[in-house]
């Protein structure tokens, strides 16, 4: 194994673990904190794909925006500092989606097993395939239509937050004649 | 690199944001598994395109949307959950049960045809 | 093993850098904020005009008790300041002070800096929540919604130098700098200086640590050297965020003999930014929160864009 | 710029003159006066009819734009086609919209939802549903489907101090944003094995490989999701009730036929355009999902008594009628081509009825905030006319005569697997749709039933908007009962 | 019109003029401030004077004055009778709530209270900031002599018991002689 | 002009219908019963004029369906139309005197006028989907006449019945459809005639089994054949006294025309498959129809049922296969039509005045009351259970004798027991109709309704209404040629030969 790989499984092995706490951690924050990690070890391994670009947006808007967004909820819903005992839906649930997962896991690494094995990524030559120039252009070249359809997008979330935030919006209750029963 | 490696750490990520989103019961916590989930999407995306040296790099702009998509949700839908709060006091979704359906009624629509 | 060697040198003087800068924008702070109050500041630490106060601080701070407090979560209460402060030590490995002189060329180098710095908020954050205080979680929620909608017209206006320089990587954009560009691009840099200071949550724009109201913020519970790392970090944040400044709008190392004294010029710039950002917390009264939205949403994002729009046109014609 | 994509606006019109429509509502917004907000909306509609209008130069020839260059393999692909297909979900959903307003204007005006971010968001979502139609590839699939979704979620929960909105609204976030996931991770693998983003090159990879990739067979299935969400198929079907009933009315409207249709463009897309080759593998589990959706949407809409939970439920069942011809699409190219119509033209009709029932539906709900079945009885006696229109739609969406239209779309679905030699989903189907009989007739019935004892029968005034709304959905369903042939034909 | 952000710069300008000018700050332990006359330091107690009344301590708004006193019964003089006084037994401030308003001062008939211009008188022990009699008595040599109401009027008493005071000292040499033997 | 007498057949009742829609209320409400006796006499006088005159009309509609307006009058078809354009001028007529409890008469003749369309189109209908179209259009009309006009003292109610009626016969119509859509898809085609001419050909045995099954479900439910016809009391006795003679005289008969018409010509051999099992439930449906007759209270309930056991007479005639046996069903069919109308007029007319339709509460002494009514009612007992010169024989005696007979390809003995045990089932309606005289119409009247004032016997414009059907029944009787020269042709050529 090279070194790239031996780093690879290394930032794995951190994605795959945080992943797993974020899902099991009782601690509402502390789940947040652990999908930094994960998000964190995940956009390392974009880099070591040397999808650097996409590594460096990964960090500026997922760790960045997102995850402080997440945060932001997460207090403003008032969440409690230690354990909390609801977060989780019962054993029984518990145990069916552990198994639904696992079995999900089992399927697809199977089928991804059977299409790609022996197949492997040259990480030599061109490094350039990553870098900002080459995303860039790759955008203005072939993808414009579906960028500017997320920018509508994007201002579309926009001013759907800002209207749902607003507090002139929407009748209040006690002004509502009857209102919904 | 084999091909297999990014792919499986996907694999994985996604049956955990699976395993996430069916068990939480925290709004926020369930979109927390849904960012696992595109996680994989994207880590396969990449990997994808970089073994297929994509004359287009289709995955990795695709990786770029997805990110993007997934910050405009993430927004709109913090709007929601913080709407659902001070409308309810809580972001868990099994309480959330104001519309859930009406208990049966056997007559049901049979008797407003009377 | 010189390649090793190399960088252990870079690193050694990243650190030096980064722990240099700060203590000196602090010292300034400190005479300058008198002066400008017609106090005379610092007059005794280390003799001549208390030019070692702030090395005395930071032992004072060493000698504190570390308090956490009983209900807080104690793994991120403590992991917080770190967080606060690495990114900024991160982001000083990109920022080139020569030709040729910078800790780590990268491609996407502004990409980098914003990225890593946007980090930064979640040290914020986590001391907030962690403190198990409610001035702390006002604090840390303020904080947060602050950066949140800073980060914006923050990243428009370094997206117009980008675009004007049409390159990403900071040496490269400092090379494409021409004089006229401080024109050009003002609206931006003004834009960008502005979120920056808004992000590093300085006066005017510390509402987040608005002492008369909620104490000191997300940092009320602190005490010793983590406080002390949570001020470093706020001063790292000034030096990272004047040198951006500098090497994005200012030219960098570009002025009279810039071969030789290139890195001069940079560091200059850099520190002359710094007092600007001293002096602008002497001057002005802190702003409200509504203003502040206000201030980001219909002051600095219309500017932004505008200056987006005025580059892409520019880019286009010439 | 060199290397940048040639544009033809021509093409992209529709979808420019609503997102150019969308903002310019948003300024226009800022300057008009606070009493005078639904001159935003109106602004809206009228923008909506100038992208009808925009249609016009665009029927006959197939239009591409947005191409990427051809390589050794592949010929040139384009993004953004105008063909025939897309033209017809483009008018069905600029159509839609225009109704989907008219109905809103009063709304607007009670519920002191603002005007201009409502017309902004509503328009936004449909110039995602216009790209969608157009779409052709997976990338702008993808975008223009959250495109058609985010606005969509904002609008459901915009009447902020209800708590069913918001709750509501929350239902369908989560729902989308899981089923997005699974869709893309599903995308994720096609391009994986196939290496191609655009739809006519997946087709072609897709072709060429011998025998069916599990991972390619996986990938497949799970792309499905997103648009099985979209269109509130079965298992991605709970939010519909709720949503429809926690949303303002017009808003269910918009969401069970605007964002519907979108969604079984989008599917039928992928499906036909992209996933042609592997039609005997993803049409069995269109196929059974199509059976459990029809079943499941059924069987809850006959407990329901309220009118828009009711429409909620028998949207989920008429969505699986609309994938029944998908899903008995066989093995082969020809097959799907030959099975396409009839979804299309479904989707066309219920458009219609559909709408047809939520324009009465509205217009009770203003004066009924409860809207119960309970609420229609004896409508027909002191609103002929609005009764009837109702009658009718309910006619239509149940296939009985004179409801002509919805049974000649149900003979057309009906007609596929029967073709395809898919007789199990022809007599699930069969089952189903005698089972829808029951509630929408017996709430027709309530129409024309004797006002419960000392209940006021309900008469309403009706504004000209609604009764223009009302009108243009009656007059369309009356039309098309007489000379079906547009709709059916409709691909042809 | 005014220019958009004429203020800001002004405010800047401010600042910087400001600094640019030379500071007028005292460098105080070095250099001792010359404090204005009748500045308000410290309280000081001419005990003698002091009749145990009790209106300062009541007038006090922070409650910072203690007093503490007996009764004495004065052994009659030939052919009178026996008288009885009040004696002081303590007398104390409590700095740490005073707040200097000097209200006490104005409320003494007997001009027992005085200000001070001292001001040094810090402490690391928040209880050696409440101050005894002694110690207050000890203020009396630093009150200032009261200016003259009218400058042909006889000399203040204070000034001569003071100038005697300070004579008797001289002679000894020793610490300054407490004014309260000199008051009589 | 005579291509356009048929659409113009269709297009009277509608626009009687359209007229009372679309007509501002109060003019609408005044000239509702003027309108309504114009369209359907115009009608009936366009169908005799048809019957005579009429060619086939054929115009494309909807080309992506292949569905073309073809329609076409026959042997077959004819007796059918005259008999509903006839049915539906009577029940009109019936409703200037009789006015509905439930009032809103406008809304009862535009239903009654669209039913109409229905049942015409129907019968007109040369292609398969037009065949479908119209068999559905009848159900709306026919719901709404039964749950708003119609009585609760059935089990469950009337709007029940009426749910009844219409779910079981969109069950059948539903696997109908399919049938159909089968057909287009293995011949391409959804000409009737087209396909009763290539007999089957393109479909393969098997499918011609599932198709025949398809279709005859369908049918089955509408005729209704045993043990599909659980419906069938309920909505006869629910349903208004018009709306029980169109039910039982015109929309039983689409069903065993539909199975006459298409299911028997375009899957010969599939029918040759099913015909031993439909003649078998056939058998089944005549015994259990007489039996439960037997124990009925109701003389509304009684009728229905006796509808049920001759309905299983006509399916026992087309389950034989030959042209004796179909024309037999068609000849009951015509007769039945005719009889069990005039059955469900009388009892109606009782109903009215007694405002009960229990037998034990009725009593006896119907002569006595009302002598009129009474004879009538004998004499429709009577030829409904087959007294040889009234139309009943005919059919009955005709079935029978196609049993006697069956298709070569069918096992004779079979049918040769079918054939007995329905004539031990002819036995027992003789039994149940003689009862019911002797239980109604004879004996001394109950004292109850010896004081009521109200008991008049039928009026002038009721015998008007009846008289021609007594009429039609003796002439049917006496002369079967008149109507089995019209049908015998056309079902030699169903039969392809």
């Amino acid at each position: 194994m090279s070194v790239v790989e031996v780093l690879f499984v290394l930032l794995g092995i951190v994605a795959v673990g945080s992943a797993l706490l974020v899902v099991t951690t009782n601690q509402l924050v502390h789940a947040a904190l652990w999908l930094v990690v994960c998000l964190g070890s995940v956009a390392g391994c974009y880099l070591l794909l040397s999808a650097e670009f996409v590594a460096w947006v990964q960090v500026l808007i997922y760790v960045g925006a997102v995850v402080v967004l997440l945060l932001f909820g997460l207090m403003l819903t008032r969440a409690p500092i230690g354990a909390s005992t609801d977060l989780d839906a019962g054993l029984g649930q518990r145990a069916v989606a552990a198994l639904t997962a696992g079995g999900l896991a089992g399927i697809v690494i199977t089928a991804l097993v059977d299409a790609f094995s022996g197949e492997r990524i040259d990480l030599g030559g061109d490094v350039s395939t990553g870098s900002s120039a080459s995303a860039g252009s790759a955008l203005f070249r072939g993808w414009v239509l579906p960028f500017e359809v997320l920018s509508l997008l994007l201002l579309a979330a926009l001013v759907g937050a800002i209207v749902l935030s607003r507090r002139d919006v929407g009748v209040e209750p006690e002004a509502a004649d009857g209102g919904p029963t | 690199m084999p091909l297999l490696m990014p792919l499986l750490v996907a694999a994985l990520l996604f049956s955990i944001g699976a395993y996430g989103v069916l068990v939480r019961r925290n709004a926020i916590l369930v979109l927390m598994s849904v960012e696992l989930m595109l996680n994989a999407v994207n880590l396969n995306l990449v990997a994808f395109d970089v073994w297929l040296r994509d004359a287009l790099l289709s995955g990795q702009v695709f990786t770029l949307f997805v990110i993007t998509i997934a910050a405009a949700e993430v927004g709109l839908g913090l709007a929601i959950v913080l709407l659902v709060f001070r409308n309810r006091e809580t972001s868990q979704l099994d309480l959330l049960t104001e519309l859930r359906e009406e208990p049966s009624d056997p007559a049901g629509v049979g008797t407003a045809a009377r | 093993m010189t390649t090793v060697l190399e960088v252990a040198l870079r690193i050694v003087l990243v650190l030096g850098v980064f722990l240099v800068l700060p203590l000196l924008v602090g010292q300034t702070e400190h005479k300058a904020m008198a002066h400008m109050q017609s106090r005379l500041g610092p007059m005794y630490a280390g003799g001549f005009h208390g030019w070692a106060q702030l090395i005395a601080d930071g032992v004072k701070f060493a000698q504190k008790e570390d308090i956490v407090p009983a209900g807080a979560d104690r793994a991120v209460f403590k992991l917080a300041p770190a967080v606060a402060l690495l990114p900024y030590l991160i982001v000083l490995v990109a920022i080139p002070v020569g030709p040729g002189l910078v800790a780590q060329d990268l491609d996407a180098g502004l990409f980098f800096v914003l990225a890593v710095m946007a980090v930064g908020v979640l040290g914020a954050l986590m001391a907030g929540w962690a403190s198990a205080n409610k001035f702390s979680l006002l604090g840390g929620l303020r904080s947060a919604a602050q950066l949140m909608s800073y980060e914006l017209p923050f990243l428009l206006a370094a997206a117009s130098v980008a675009m004007a320089a049409g390159t990403l990587s900071l040496p490269a954009i400092v090379g494409a700098w021409q004089p006229w560009w401080l024109i050009w691009q003002l609206p931006g840099a003004v834009v960008f200086f502005v979120a920056g200071l808004a992000e590093l949550q300085r006066p005017p724009f510390d509402m987040p640590v608005a002492d008369s109201e909620i104490i000191f913020g997300a940092f009320t519970e602190y005490t010793g050297l983590r406080f002390a790392l949570f001020l470093l970090a706020e001063y790292a944040g000034i030096v990272v965020l004047c040198a951006l400044t500098t090497v994005l709008f200012l030219g960098g190392w570009h002025g009279p003999f810039a071969d030789q004294l290139g890195w001069l010029w940079t560091l200059l710039k850099t520190m002359v930014l710094a007092f600007v950002v001293i002096w602008l917390r002497v001057s002005y009264p802190r702003l409200r929160a509504d203003q502040l939205q206000r201030l980001a949403w219909q002051g600095l994002v219309p500017v932004a864009l505008a200056q987006l729009a005025l580059t892409g046109v520019v880019v286009v014609v010439t | 710029m060199a290397g940048t994509q040639a544009i033809d606006y021509t093409a992209l019109a529709p979808a420019l003159v609503v997102a150019v429509t969308a903002l310019g509502v948003l300024v226009l917004d800022l300057f008009l006066p606070a009493g005078r907000k639904v001159v935003a909306a109106w602004a809206g509609t009228g923008g909506l009819v100038v992208a009808l209008a925009t249609l016009l130069p665009l029927v006959g020839d197939t239009r591409r734009t947005f191409c990427v260059p051809a390589t050794n393999v592949d010929p040139v692909s384009c993004s953004y086609v105008v063909d025939h297909l897309t033209l017809v979900f483009q008018v069905l959903v600029l159509a839609g919209a225009v109704v989907v307003m008219l109905l809103s204007l009063d709304t607007l005006r009670d519920s002191r939802i603002p005007a201009g971010e409502y017309s902004f968001l509503l328009l936004s979502s449909v110039a995602g549903a216009v790209t969608l139609a157009a779409s052709r590839d997976i990338l702008t699939l993808v975008v223009a489907l959250e495109v058609v979704s985010l606005p969509a979620f904002a609008l459901v929960a915009l009447r902020r101090f209800d708590s069913r909105s918001s709750e509501a609204a929350l239902k369908l976030f989560l729902v989308s944003v899981v089923s997005t996931a699974v869709m893309l991770f599903g995308l994720s693998l096609v391009y994986g094995t196939t290496g191609a983003v655009h739809l006519d090159r997946i087709a072609s990879a897709l072709a060429r490989s011998d025998g069916r990739l599990p991972a390619t067979v996986l990938g497949v299935t799970l792309s499905l999701a997103g648009f099985g969400f979209k269109v509130a198929a079965v298992p991605f079907h709970f939010w519909a009730p709720d949503t429809y009933s926690g949303a303002p009315v017009p808003v269910a409207a918009y969401l069970s036929v605007v964002s519907k249709a979108a969604g079984f463009v989008g599917l039928a897309v992928l499906l036909t355009r992209g996933f042609g080759p592997y039609a005997d593998v993803w049409a069995p589990a269109v196929a059974v999902i199509a059976a459990l959706t029809m079943t499941v949407g059924n069987l809850a809409a006959l407990r329901q008594r309220s009118a828009v939970r009711l429409l909620a439920w028998s949207s989920i069942a008429q969505s699986g009628y609309m994938l029944v011809p998908l899903g008995s699409a066989a093995h082969g190219a020809g097959s799907v081509d030959a099975v396409l119509p009839a979804t299309v033209a479904y989707v066309l009709a219920y458009a219609v009825m559909n709408l047809g029932a939520f324009s009465v539906v509205t217009l009770v709900g203003r004066h009924r905030p409860r809207n119960a079945i309970e609420d229609y009885r004896g409508l027909g006696r002191t609103e002929p006319l609005t009764a009837f229109a109702l009658a009718f739609a309910l006619a239509c969406l149940a296939g009985l005569p004179p409801g002509l239209l919805g049974l000649f779309a149900k003979v057309v679905v009906f007609q596929a697997p029967v073709e395809q030699g898919v007789g199990w989903l022809a007599v699930v189907m069969a089952v189903n749709v005698v089972i829808g009989l029951y509630y929408y007739l017996a709430w027709a019935a309530a129409l024309y039933a004797r006002p419960a004892e000392g209940a006021r029968p309900p008469s309403y005034r009706i504004s000209w908007s609604d009764g223009l709304a009302i009108g243009i959905t009656l007059g369309a369903a009356v039309w098309l009962s007489v000379l079906p042939r547009m709709v059916l034909e409709a691909l042809r | 019109m005014r220019l958009p952000g004429a203020g800001l710069a002004k405010g800047l300008a401010v600042t910087m003029r400001t600094m640019t000018k030379r500071s007028v700050t005292d460098q105080y332990p070095d250099v001792k401030p010359e404090l204005p006359p009748r500045s308000r330091g410290v309280i000081a107690l001419l005990e003698e004077n002091c009749t145990v009344c009790m209106l300062c301590a009541r007038e006090c708004p922070d409650w910072c004055i203690y007093i503490d006193s007996h009764k004495e019964t004065i052994p009659a003089p030939e052919g009178g009778r026996e008288r009885q006084r009040n004696v002081l037994d303590r007398f104390a401030i409590d700095f740490s709530l005073c707040m200097y308003c000097g209200i006490c001062i104005e409320a003494c008939p007997f001009d027992a209270l005085f200000w001070s211009p001292e001001f040094e008188y810090a402490e690391f022990d928040i209880r050696n900031m409440t101050h005894e009699k002694e110690r207050l008595g000890q203020w009396m040599s630093t009150v200032p002599p009261p200016p003259a109401v009218d400058g042909r009027a006889e000399r203040p008493k204070e000034l001569d018991a003071a100038r005697k005071a300070m004579e008797k000292a001289a002679a000894p040499a020793a610490p300054p002689a407490a004014p309260v033997e000199a008051a009589e | 002009m005579s291509d356009l007498l048929l659409p113009l057949l269709l297009a009277v009742p509608l626009a009687g219908c359209v007229a009372l829609l679309v007509l501002p209320g109060r003019t609408a409400d005044r000239f509702a019963l003027p309108i309504g006796l114009v369209a359907t006499a115009l009608t009936m006088a366009v169908a005799l004029w048809s019957v005579f005159a009429a060619t086939p009309y054929n115009a494309s509609w909807v080309p992506s369906l292949g569905l073309r307006v073809q329609l076409g009058l026959d042997g077959i078809s004819d007796p059918l139309v005259l008999l509903t354009a006839f049915l539906t001028f009577l029940c009109i007529v019936f409703t200037v005197r009789v006015q509905p409890e439930a009032g809103r008469v406008r809304a009862l003749v535009g239903l009654v006028l669209l039913l109409e369309v229905g049942m015409l189109g129907t019968f007109l209908a040369l292609d398969l989907l037009l065949f479908f179209v119209f068999f559905e259009v009848v159900l709306i009309p026919m719901w709404f006449v039964i749950a708003q006009w119609g009585d609760d003292t059935v089990p469950g109610g009337r709007v029940r019945a009426a749910n009844t009626f219409i779910i079981y016969t969109l069950l059948g119509s539903a696997v109908m459809l399919l049938g159909i859509l089968l057909v287009r898809a293995k011949t391409g085609t959804f000409d009737i005639a087209a396909l009763t001419a290539s007999g089957g050909a393109g479909m393969s045995s098997n499918v011609q089994v599932l198709v025949f099954l398809a279709l005859g479900l369908g049918f089955a439910v509408k005729t209704p054949m045993w043990p599909l016809h659980s419906w069938l009391p309920d909505a006869h006795t629910a349903a208004p006294t018009i709306g029980s003679v169109l039910l039982a005289g015109v929309l039983l008969k689409m069903g065993t025309y539909g199975l006459i018409r298409i299911a028997v010509p375009v899957a010969p051999q599939g029918a040759e498959v099913v015909a031993p099992f439909l003649g078998a439930f056939a058998v089944v449906g005549i015994v259990y129809g007489a039996l439960a007759c037997l124990v009925q209270r109701d003389l509304k309930r009684l009728i229905a049922f006796s509808s049920v056991g001759h309905m299983g007479f006509v399916l026992l005639g087309i389950a034989t296969l030959t042209p004796v046996g179909i024309n037999g069903a068609l000849y009951a069919n015509v007769a039945h039509g005719l009889i069990s109308g005039l059955l469900f007029f009388l009892v109606g007319a009782i109903k009215d005045r007694h405002h009960t339709s229990s037998i034990a509460e009725l009593g006896g002494g119907l002569y006595d009351r009302m002598p009129r009514l009474g004879g009538l009612l004998v004499f429709a007992a009577v030829a409904s259970l087959g007294l040889p010169g009234l139309a009943g024989f005919w059919g009955e005696m005709l079935t029978l004798l196609g049993a006697f007979d069956p298709a070569p390809g069918l096992n004779r003995g079979y049918y040769l027991t079918l054939m007995a045990i329905a004539g031990l089932g002819l036995v027992l309606t003789t039994v149940y109709f003689v009862s019911l005289i002797r239980r109604v119409a004879q004996g001394q009247t109950a004292p109850r309704w010896q004081q009521a004032l109200l008991l008049r016997d039928a009026t002038p414009l009721e015998l008007a209404v009846w008289a021609p059907v007594v009429a039609l029944v003796v002439v049917l009787g006496c002369w079967p040629k008149l109507l089995l020269d019209a049908t015998d042709p056309a079902v030699r050529m169903l039969l392809g030969g």
